[in-house]
């Protein structure tokens, strides 16, 4: 349809769906005999792939799968896990688990949120390239006050050994 | 120079110098041996060897007997491997003290009040190596069923053992296995519910990253005994290790037709597939983990129809959660009456819980169903420490409560706990000292809830929004006795009406942290603004 | 086809084996207020208005969807339950911006009516005023986020009778809200037939024509009705 | 939860019942419809002193003592907070008049910008013509409050009388049982509803 002429379709700029767009998809396509039921797991190796879910992975997607586009979007929005923009450098996570929550880890978020943000005072050292993040528990309590950075546990932080790490990595 | 040495690396263990410890110390050996061929010297990289709080951890294993090792740091790790390096060769493990390490007692009653069936191998074996799980007897009841060909006399043996649900709702185990069993149609599904999302356990990520063919086996005789031939293990991508491991242990069991078509040369056929989760608690409800399983977004829908009537792909479908089915193999090993004996007259056998928060010793534990709550976290796990006293032990997440100080002699089963206003839950145990507020424990639990509600029913979508507001205007201390008061009868009208279990189970901890704890919201309280006029005569 | 008998608000009732309680109820004359539910489309008891009480059991039930039973005995409209209905009805309120005075559906509108029917003069939870969107992508139709309860009408009728597919609940929890596509603007949305069926069964002013102002939306849900009938039993009333 | 219900006795015959009109952030519609009471203002007139009343007084000041008081508006800045507490200290029945009162309603969709500076940044820059000026005039133009708040969520509340405007029928049968020592039952689309 599309008859008002302001709107941009955004397929215009994707690629168009169909075999050979995203080929490094196939194999997780085919083992999931591209059924519709293999979608969140489809997904998850796309984001892998890819660091985020574009449109035009998401067309493709549903494209193989025989899915409505919404179906896709509603689904991959539900979870968490799933992003749709693109990953910073590095990506630091505060647990915010029961046990973390008990040891302080509002404030340890709190103080991060802080520093990070855009005028934050670590701001013009390059905080843009570190994206903060929360997870519920990884189930590594023993830790606890506990941050993921870039996949790797940091047990028992402080606000200001946090930041002194997260330093560490923009050098 | 024998003997085995034993290095954590379960993810706990693993982030804070366990896997750097394996690899140093298995430089060390792979060096000593190459000079001393008749070296009888073995590392095993093994799961959850218990206090997970003291970790990174080490065990020596040698003809002297078992010595546990803790506290060791990444940077203590070098000095570790260095002196296992300057070990003369006759000398005995049993002697040798690792440097930077601290000697952790096994005689203390953390250890030795422990029951491990669940957990039997966990800590033992390589978790990646299934010649030693089948050393250790894995496969064995599979193999045993198989052969005497009667699916309902392991069902009657289920139900007779007393095993009730350890996800949580502590239904009995025998009574959904007959009820799938009596389903008909010729396709069934067996589902394992690995989305442990509770704020505080990991007891199933213990058994999945140690263990995991103990977990594999469990399912193969559920499925065998309901007449499944298909299989889901559901299990959430915060885990990616225990992810990791099931890979493995599958793909193994595969090639050794433990899985698969003609399981151990009989015609049992079992196709177990692994479902990564992406991020939602409430996929552990079981209606919504049945439409993840399908690809679709993860909201519950209606009971009834039970899944046993309509599960994944519309098939009748069994779902037990990890330990649960880990449960059956040594269930089966010591027969239904000793495994009943063990527990309580209502709560057969066994229960693990992750003990962690302001307890000296942390970490993953089993005992027999029954145990006061007082022996796990006082006398097993030390008491709070820093000279600080216990006030309440949470059980059951989010969606369960908290039992506080003068009814720790209550025993954990499924009845005893509900009495009190919480849940035995999946075995998340989080102890909090005299310095926790409760109203900040409930309002961490809401805002959980609220983060985690699905969307699809108003009383949860927005009621755990309301809720957590006027929970954070108790903790600002703007709150009155109004506010009070809506907040008990807000907590009563979600509970009521939500459609699910996260919904309806949301206002468990502010319920019974009002119910034990009402002090610290009353103290929060500010004092009645002024009356209005009273009426003109 | 067996009969069952039970009984709702003190009237003894028989109806066919199958018949859900909402349906004996209306049957009777008896009231249950609903809002997710609508005639003709798959029911999600989701907005937990038509709860009931039955006699043997402390769980409230969705008339809805549960299936009468014999020798049943229902209460629809017991104090516990209008106090629910009203709390429901002010969480709806208070958790998008409902302004009636400037509605498109001021004077029409399911939920507008339902603060009536349940006495809900004001609301005792505090409003939230989220920011929300409002979409006029579409050359037709226009959808105010703000006015939206997610009852999940429109996608289930785009999805079970239109056959397009075109909507879908995305995100979650309180951040839930009707997607069209990728989440994309509707017009951008080639899927789309035009056919205005979601703008007809929409219960509030969410979904509407870009030619109404306020208080001129009507919607008719009986039309959907009439369609859906004839649909399955090849039977027209013109 | 339950909702609140007022006292239950009001004024006696004995005496005239002291009645206050206020108005708050609203566009005065409610009170345009308080006068559409046509013949009936008369009746009211031998039954009810106005005290106090954008459209039927002269007082500056809020009066002590006052019987019933219709609250026209949300609340949304300074002035409006002051002078509500004041209504609530003097009066006896505080009613909730017309939809700004009860849900912020017109006036509160500013808080969907979340405070007062991104409102006013949003008025007097961004859709300015030219060059736009943030008002500043201590003392003269009270400061906004950061979210425009419903009456009852401020004090307490006896009575609720929806519409936008209620209608003139509706306040009747809101004020004609005050009036005479008894207490409105307000239900049904002809008295509560909203819009």
């Amino acid at each position: 349809m599309a008859t008002d002429h302001s709107i941009v379709s955004s397929r215009e700029a994707s690629s168009q769906p169909g075999s050979g767009a995203f080929p490094e998809l196939e194999p997780v396509l085919r083992r999931q005999g591209h059924r519709p039921d293999g979608l969140i797991e489809v997904l998850n190796r796309a984001q892998e792939l890819h660091g985020q879910l574009t449109p035009a992975l998401l067309r493709h997607v549903a494209a193989a799968l025989r899915l409505p586009l919404s179906r896709v979007q509603g689904t991959a929005s539900f979870y968490h896990l799933f992003r749709f923009k693109p990953p910073a450098a590095h990506r630091c996570v505060v647990c915010t688990g029961t046990a973390c929550h008990v040891k302080g880890a509002d404030a340890l978020l709190r103080a991060l949120e802080r520093e990070l943000a855009p005028g934050g005072a670590t701001e013009a050292a390059g905080a843009e390239a570190i994206e903060l993040g929360t997870v519920r528990c990884v189930g590594t309590c023993g830790g606890a006050p506990l941050v993921v950075v870039d996949e790797q546990v940091w047990n028992h932080q402080t606000p200001a050994s946090v930041l002194a790490g997260l330093r560490g990595l923009r050098r | 120079m024998s003997g085995i040495l034993r290095v954590c690396t379960a993810a706990g263990c693993a982030g804070c110098g366990g896997s750097a410890l394996r690899e140093q110390l298995g430089a060390v050996i792979a060096a000593a041996t190459t000079g001393d061929p008749a070296s009888g010297l073995a590392l095993k990289g093994v799961g959850c060897l218990g206090p997970c709080g003291e970790g990174a951890l080490l065990e020596l294993e040698s003809a002297s007997g078992r010595r546990l090792f803790g506290g060791i740091t990444p940077e203590g790790v070098a000095a570790v491997a260095a002196s296992l390096a300057n070990l003369s060769p006759g000398t005995d493990l049993g002697t040798w003290a690792p440097p930077a390490a601290r000697p952790i007692d096994l005689e203390q009653p953390f250890f030795r009040l422990q029951k491990r069936l669940v957990l039997e191998h966990c800590g033992r074996i390589d978790p990646e190596s299934l010649a030693e799980a089948l050393a250790a007897g894995s496969y064995g009841q599979l193999r045993r069923v198989l052969q005497e060909n009667r699916p309902e006399a392991v069902i009657e043996q289920v139900r007779r053992s007393g095993l009730r649900g350890r996800g949580g709702g502590g239904y009995p185990t025998g009574l959904k296995w007959a009820t799938v069993a009596r389903m008909p149609g010729p396709e069934k599904v067996v589902v394992c519910n690995a989305d442990e999302g509770d704020p505080g356990a990991f007891m199933d990520r213990s058994v999945l990253e140690g263990d995991p063919h103990r977990l594999l086996e469990g399912m193969a005789i559920a499925a065998w005994a309901v007449g499944a031939s298909r299989g889901f293990i559901y299990v959430r991508a915060e885990y990616p290790m225990a992810i990791a491991h099931l890979r493995t242990a599958i793909a193994q069991a595969e090639d050794q037709g433990l899985l698969g078509a003609a399981i151990a040369g009989s015609a049992f056929g079992f196709q177990l597939e692994l479902r990564v989760g992406a991020g939602a608690f409430v996929c552990g409800e079981e209606t919504a983990l049945i439409h993840s399983i399908e690809g679709q977004r993860g909201v519950p829908r209606p009971r009834p129809p039970y899944p046993a009537e309509v599960g994944v792909f519309g098939l009748p479908t069994l779902i037990n959660n990890v330990e649960t089915f880990a449960s059956v193999p040594p269930l089966l090993a010591i027969g239904a009456e000793a495994y009943a004996a063990i527990g309580t007259t209502n709560s057969g056998g066994t229960k693990v819980f992750s003990l962690t928060g302001d307890v000296r010793l942390a970490g993953v534990l089993e005992v027999p169903m029954g145990t006061p709550i007082a022996t796990i976290v006082e006398t097993m796990g030390g008491g709070a420490p820093d000279g600080h006293a216990i006030k309440a032990v949470q059980t059951g997440g989010p969606s369960g409560g908290c039992v506080p100080a003068n009814r720790l002699d209550t025993p954990v089963d499924y009845e005893s706990l509900q009495e009190l206003g919480s849940i035995m839950g999946s075995g998340g145990m989080v102890v909090m000292d005299d310095s926790t507020s409760m109203v900040d424990v409930a309002c961490f639990f809401m805002a959980f809830c609220r983060e985690e509600s699905c969307g699809k029913c108003i009383p949860c979508r927005s009621g755990t929004v309301q809720l957590h507001l006027l929970l954070q205007k108790h903790l600002a201390g703007e709150a009155d006795a109004a506010d009070l008061a809506q907040l008990e009868s807000l907590c009563h009208m979600v509970k009521d009406t939500s459609l699910c279990g996260l919904g309806q189970s949301a206002p468990k901890p502010v319920l019974s942290t009002l119910r034990h704890f009402r002090g610290d919201y009353l103290a929060l309280l500010r004092p009645e603004p002024e009356a209005t006029p009273e009426p003109v005569p | 086809m067996s009969v069952r008998t039970l009984r709702i608000d003190g009237r003894d009732l028989a109806v066919p084996e199958g018949t859900t309680l909402l349906q004996a109820a209306r049957e009777a004359g008896i009231a249950i207020p609903t809002l997710c539910h609508l005639e003709g489309l798959s029911p999600v008891a989701a907005c937990r208005l038509c709860l009931v009480e039955i006699e043997g059991t402390d769980k409230l039930l969705p008339a809805c969807i549960t299936p009468a039973s014999e020798g049943m005995v229902v209460q629809t409209a017991t104090p516990r339950l209008q106090d629910i209905r009203r709390t429901v009805v002010e969480l709806l309120f208070t958790e998008g911006n409902h302004v009636c005075a400037i509605c498109v559906a001021n004077g029409h509108c399911e939920l507008q009516d339902l603060a009536v029917t349940t006495g809900m003069d004001h609301s005792r939870l505090p409003y939230r005023f989220p920011a929300r969107r409002v979409d006029l992508s579409h050359p037709f139709f226009g959808l105010d986020h703000n006015r939206c309860i997610l009852c999940t009408r429109c996608v289930r009728v785009c999805d079970e009778v239109e056959g397009a597919h075109v909507w879908d609940v995305g995100w979650r929890g309180e951040h839930c809200r009707i997607i069209a596509g990728l989440d994309e603007p509707w017009g951008a949305v080639d899927a789309c037939t035009n056919c205005g069926k979601c703008v007809q069964v929409c219960p509030t002013g969410a979904l509407f024509h870009k030619g109404d102002t306020t208080a001129e939306k009507h919607d008719e849900p009986a039309q959907l009705q009439a369609l859906v009938h004839a649909r399955h039993h090849q039977q027209w009333n013109p | 939860m339950s909702s609140g219900t007022g006292p239950s006795s009001s004024a006696t015959s004995s005496r005239k019942v002291r009645l206050a009109t206020v108005w708050l952030a609203g566009c005065s519609g409610c009170h345009m419809s308080f006068l559409d009471l046509d013949e009936w203002l008369l009746e009211l007139a031998e039954l009810a002193e106005i005290v106090y009343s954008p459209v039927g007084s002269d007082v500056k000041t809020y009066p002590e003592g006052v019987d019933v008081c219709l609250v026209e508006g949300g609340v949304a800045n300074a002035d409006n907070l002051e002078l509500l507490h004041q209504v609530r200290t003097r009066t006896r029945v505080l009613i909730s008049f017309g939809d700004c009162a009860i849900t912020a309603n017109i006036p509160g969709m500013r808080n969907m910008l979340h405070g007062a500076d991104p409102v006013l940044r949003k008025a007097y820059l961004e859709l300015a013509d030219g060059s736009g000026q943030l008002p500043h005039a201590p003392g003269i133009v009270p400061e906004l409050l950061e979210r425009v708040l419903p009456v009852h969520e401020l004090v307490p509340v006896e009575l609720y009388l929806p519409g936008c405007p209620p209608s003139a029928a509706r306040i009747r049968a809101a004020l004609e049982p005050l009036l005479q020592g008894g207490w409105p039952e307000l239900s049904g689309a002809d008295l509560i509803r909203f819009g």
